[in-house]
């Protein structure tokens, strides 16, 4: 099976430690190479330099959203087949999605005091945001709160899959309401309705942000990979 | 017949106890003792399938319990140290709400009879938050002959029981045992029973 | 039949505990009209005002109310292991879970509706706001039963204070809230709005049975 | 000496069940968050209408979300007769509920201080209603600590779920509130505000214990 | 000396018992026994002035106990059937708050030795709620020696208890009475105990 290592610790270390230097090299340059390209980004006829901080605000909203959901899958996998990887993985990437979540919700209201004059307001975007804040939190809160591996493992799982309802409702909810953030203009599916010299910069930085975030993944990982040998 | 198959568990890697085998045929009392901690009630809930063992079958007439766990359920009681009695309800609320349970055959009279029996009966509309101790656990007694199966799983039965109601449990277990059942408890009591068997947990 | 007769004992056990003591059904609501003065009393009592905001604090109350009864869910079936009992009784876990929601909702959150048309008076909401909140009421109620099964069946799990039983409650039901207060928007489309509410109360009638019981059973395996 | 010592000790013991699992102390901050969430929501997201109700919000809320935790005040302690044997150490139930009262107040309303500026920023709320909001918690929170410790006591006296004690709380936090949030108002006297507020918990600080310690007294008579 | 003169107990109306005198000498180990529901525990609670009785007094060292409540505790250990261990916290930390409540002089190394004899050494930093009853039993057993008071009233003190706990028990009470010290216990169990006064509760 090629794809041993997404479910066996003991593949994906092999495969994390062949992969991590070239990893760290290449998330390095595209990173440079994405700031780069920022820096020559046309500026928005209306926003300015504000818009740049869209650089950051979208990757990072995005992977918020891509970490949750692999954790989603990874609970259904942990609790459906009794791998036990998988609670590892959610344990480990949890707080890394906070990050990209709080990242994300800094610099939106970053964003938001130019645009809408506020920092906050209380939109079904943002305030799904902030739920997925307060799941992230309570994932990690919970992963410290058992004494019981079993008890700690199986509630993080159950506790992601009740929270995913959550992942929809960020998604759809600038559809469903009608609200001052952004409607999808670079995800729709058919055709991107954004300019392709700000596409570029965005879609380099997402990938920038996905190979920062892969390289913590594999180092919390793999110290998870550890706790979990010691205590067996 | 209830046989257990190189039963292990172990609690946060510590091994609770091992490669246990044991038969309890129709008829047969076993008694299990040993050291405070030495594992009896946790040997007790995990042939209750409320702990999972490490590894280890356990059959009930040749069928192993896990294949359908509410068959085993259906002809074993369980009285644990706990008082399951609802604190809030009456005696006879309780009693009803057992039978219920169980689907027993017994009567009201038959009821009425047991708790005489068992010295509850002026309690019988009595909550059962203002019972004594003794009285509590013998009214959880009670259950071994509302429900009418044939495996007996008890745990310290004889704890706060005076000597008379002790008596009447002893007969019960040797009734039980006279029509084929199987009883199996853990106690560090030492009742006058014979042919008991003992089971020393190290 | 036996069955179903073992499950009209667990809903009359229910209903017998819920009903021993008479008071109890009624401190809910007491709590939720004593609430709903302490909130007139922060916010002042500006008529206009009050008519604003009304039905939001009405329904927050609602919800803080019941959280508070649902503390107890399982708590002490669980502590003098009664659950066990029923449960070799020849019940699931997930049945138990079901039927448990059914009789909250049936024996504490349906009491309640009688008390939204007087909570109404004080705000003077419109007689059509009460009519939406009455009905929205019932599903978002039915709704709270189930997240209260989840979270109490939570709670159980750490012999801690931490009440993330409550924290869950609250976290769910925001969404029942948005939708549940949009309804009176007068641009929402109601017929809309009531459907996404039914199929909120369906998912968690889904899931709560499932996370509950698995949560009960881990709870158990490490009393 | 030996009598101080006893009360240090007790005090300890309490940190040590409040810190036994840190993330207790956060659930409640969570919980206080969470339900102004539920409250934006509900009364919807107009600027204007959320800055007038903004101090109105947060003290009732931080009011409810100390409700929550004052449930368990006693009973635990009260069940396996912890409190029996710290009495028979020599410790009247006046003192037992007097220190559990500041114990109380240090360990959780204290932390909820530090919530209160980040909640502040989600109402846009001015500074000086913010810093008017600590300064009125600090007080009110010592007399919700009272309230708490007479309702949880009351709580022990009957075995159902009768949730009196969290009824009482409210009842009486009423006047709190009050004060508490016409402390902004223009026309009103700060000082006097301040020493009535002052006044009411040193008479709560008298009463409490005289009348939890009754009402234990009461409870271990009927357990 | 205990005395206890002329006492009776009423609950709702319902005498528990009547115009009971009973004097507890210096050295003197008494086992209260007595069908369930008789009134032993409630005879406990009397006596330490957790219930209140309808009639009577007691009287210890030739005084009211009612005159200063506190001075009469000073001298006594109650030990319920309950377990007022913690459940939140570890097994030291459970014994270092009992030692500072009592003010007991007991260094840590005894204590150390005392958890050694009950078999409880390799728990001392378990939280009490992953403990077994017996063990939880003989951790608010540990009490006795810890508070070092003349007055020991205990509950069904050998409910639980393993065999080899009971022996130490016994040994304890003995020790405790060659001391001078006073033992009243209430339990169905029949401890080897020499000079042991029987009370029989109707
Ligand atoms: C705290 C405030 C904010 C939060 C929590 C937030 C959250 C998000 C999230 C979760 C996404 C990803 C959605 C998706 O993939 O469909 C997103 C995308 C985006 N956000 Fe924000 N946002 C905030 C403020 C802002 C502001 C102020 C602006 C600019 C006016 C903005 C503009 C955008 C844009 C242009 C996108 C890309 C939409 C797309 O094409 O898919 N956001 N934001
Ligand atoms: N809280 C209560 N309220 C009312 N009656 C009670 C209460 N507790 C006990 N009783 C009744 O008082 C009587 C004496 O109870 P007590 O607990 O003292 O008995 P006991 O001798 O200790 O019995 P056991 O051997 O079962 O422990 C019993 O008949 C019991 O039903
Ligand atoms: N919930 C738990 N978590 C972790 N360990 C536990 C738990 N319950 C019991 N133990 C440990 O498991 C061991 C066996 O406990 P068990 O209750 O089975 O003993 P037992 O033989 O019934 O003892 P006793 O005679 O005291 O009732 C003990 O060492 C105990 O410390
Ligand atoms: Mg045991
Ligand atoms: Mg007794």
């Amino acid at each position: 099976m090629m794809l041993n290592f997404l479910i066996n610790p003991n593949k994906f270390n092999i495969l994390a430690d062949i992969i991590f230097k070239p990893l760290l090299i290449i998330a390095f340059i595209i990173l440079i190479l994405g700031l780069i390209l920022v820096y020559y980004s046309p500026l928005d006829y209306q926003q300015g330099l504000t818009v740049k901080i869209m650089y950051i605000h979208v990757p990072s909203a995005w992977l918020a959203l891509l970490t949750y959901a692999i954790m989603t899958i990874y609970s259904i996998v942990g609790l459906a087949f009794k791998i036990p990887f998988s609670f590892i993985i959610n344990k480990a990437i949890a707080p890394i999605g906070a990050i990209f979540t709080t990242l994300c919700l800094l610099s939106g209201s970053l964003w938001g005091k130019p645009m809408w004059g506020t920092w906050w307001v209380w939109d079904a975007r943002l305030t799904s945001v902030a739920i997925l804040l307060i799941i992230y939190v309570i994932i990690i809160f919970l992963n410290q709160t058992f004494e019981s591996r079993e008890v700690k493992e199986k509630t993080v799982a159950i506790f992601i899959l009740i929270g995913s309802i959550n992942l929809p409702i960020i998604k759809f909810s600038v559809d469903w309401w009608n609200t001052l953030h952004q409607p999808a203009s670079i995800s729709k599916l058919s055709s991107p309705s954004i300019d392709i010299s700000m596409l570029k910069p965005l879609l380099v930085m997402t990938i920038a942000f996905s190979l920062i975030g892969l390289i913590i993944a594999i180092l919390r990982i793999k110290a998870e990979i550890l706790i979990r040998k010691r205590d067996l | 017949m209830l046989l257990i198959n190189n039963l292990s568990f172990y609690r946060n890697n510590t091994i609770i106890f091992e490669d246990l085998n044991l038969s309890l045929n129709n008829g047969q009392i076993t008694q299990i003792r040993g050291k405070n901690g030495s594992g009896k009630t946790t040997f007790l809930e995990v042939i209750l399938n409320i702990l999972e063992p490490k590894n280890g079958d356990i059959f009930w007439e040749g069928k192993n319990i896990k294949k359908n766990i509410f068959n085993f359920f259906n002809v074993t009681t369980f009285i644990m140290d706990q008082n399951t009695s609802t604190k809030k309800l009456t005696v006879l609320d309780n009693i009803n709400f057992w039978k219920g349970l169980c689907a027993s055959k017994l009567t009201n009279a038959d009821i009425l009879l047991l708790l005489e029996t068992f010295n509850l009966l002026k309690y019988k509309n009595t909550k059962v938050m203002y019972l004594s101790k003794g009285e509590i656990k013998k009214l959880e007694l009670l259950r071994l002959i509302l429900e009418q199966k044939k495996l007996w799983i008890l745990d310290e039965p004889y704890n706060h029981l005076d000597n008379s109601s002790i008596e009447i449990l002893n007969q019960t277990f040797k009734d039980h045992a006279n029509k084929n059942g199987i009883i199996l408890f853990a106690s560090h009591f030492n009742p006058s029973i014979n042919n008991l068997e003992i089971i020393d947990f190290h | 039949m036996v069955f179903l007769k073992k499950i009209f004992l667990f809903i009359k056990r229910e209903s017998q505990i819920f009903f021993s003591n008479f008071v109890d059904l009624c401190s809910n609501i007491l709590f939720f009209f004593l609430s709903i003065f302490v909130f007139v009393f922060a916010l002042g009592a500006d008529e206009q005002l009050l008519r604003t905001v009304g039905l939001g604090i009405i329904w927050s109350l609602l919800l803080l109310s019941s959280t508070l009864s649902l503390r107890k869910f399982y708590e002490e079936d669980f502590n003098n292991g009664v659950i066990t009992i029923i449960h070799m009784g020849g019940m699931s876990y997930e049945l138990i879970v079901f039927f448990k929601i059914i009789s909250h909702f049936l024996f504490v959150q349906i009491p309640f509706l009688a008390s939204i048309p007087i909570a109404s008076v004080f705000f003077n909401l419109p007689i059509i706001e009460v009519y939406n909140l009455i009905l929205t009421f019932i599903i978002g109620s039915l709704i709270l039963s189930c997240l209260g099964s989840i979270s109490s069946s939570m709670n159980l799990l750490n012999k801690t204070n931490f009440s993330i039983g409550s924290i869950i409650v609250l976290l769910f039901s925001i969404p029942v809230i948005i939708f549940s207060v949009g309804i009176n928007n007068s641009d929402s489309n109601f017929n809309n709005l009531i459907n996404l509410l039914i199929g909120i109360a369906l998912i968690f009638l889904g899931i709560a049975p499932w996370s509950s019981a698995a949560f009960i059973r881990l709870a158990l395996r490490n009393k």
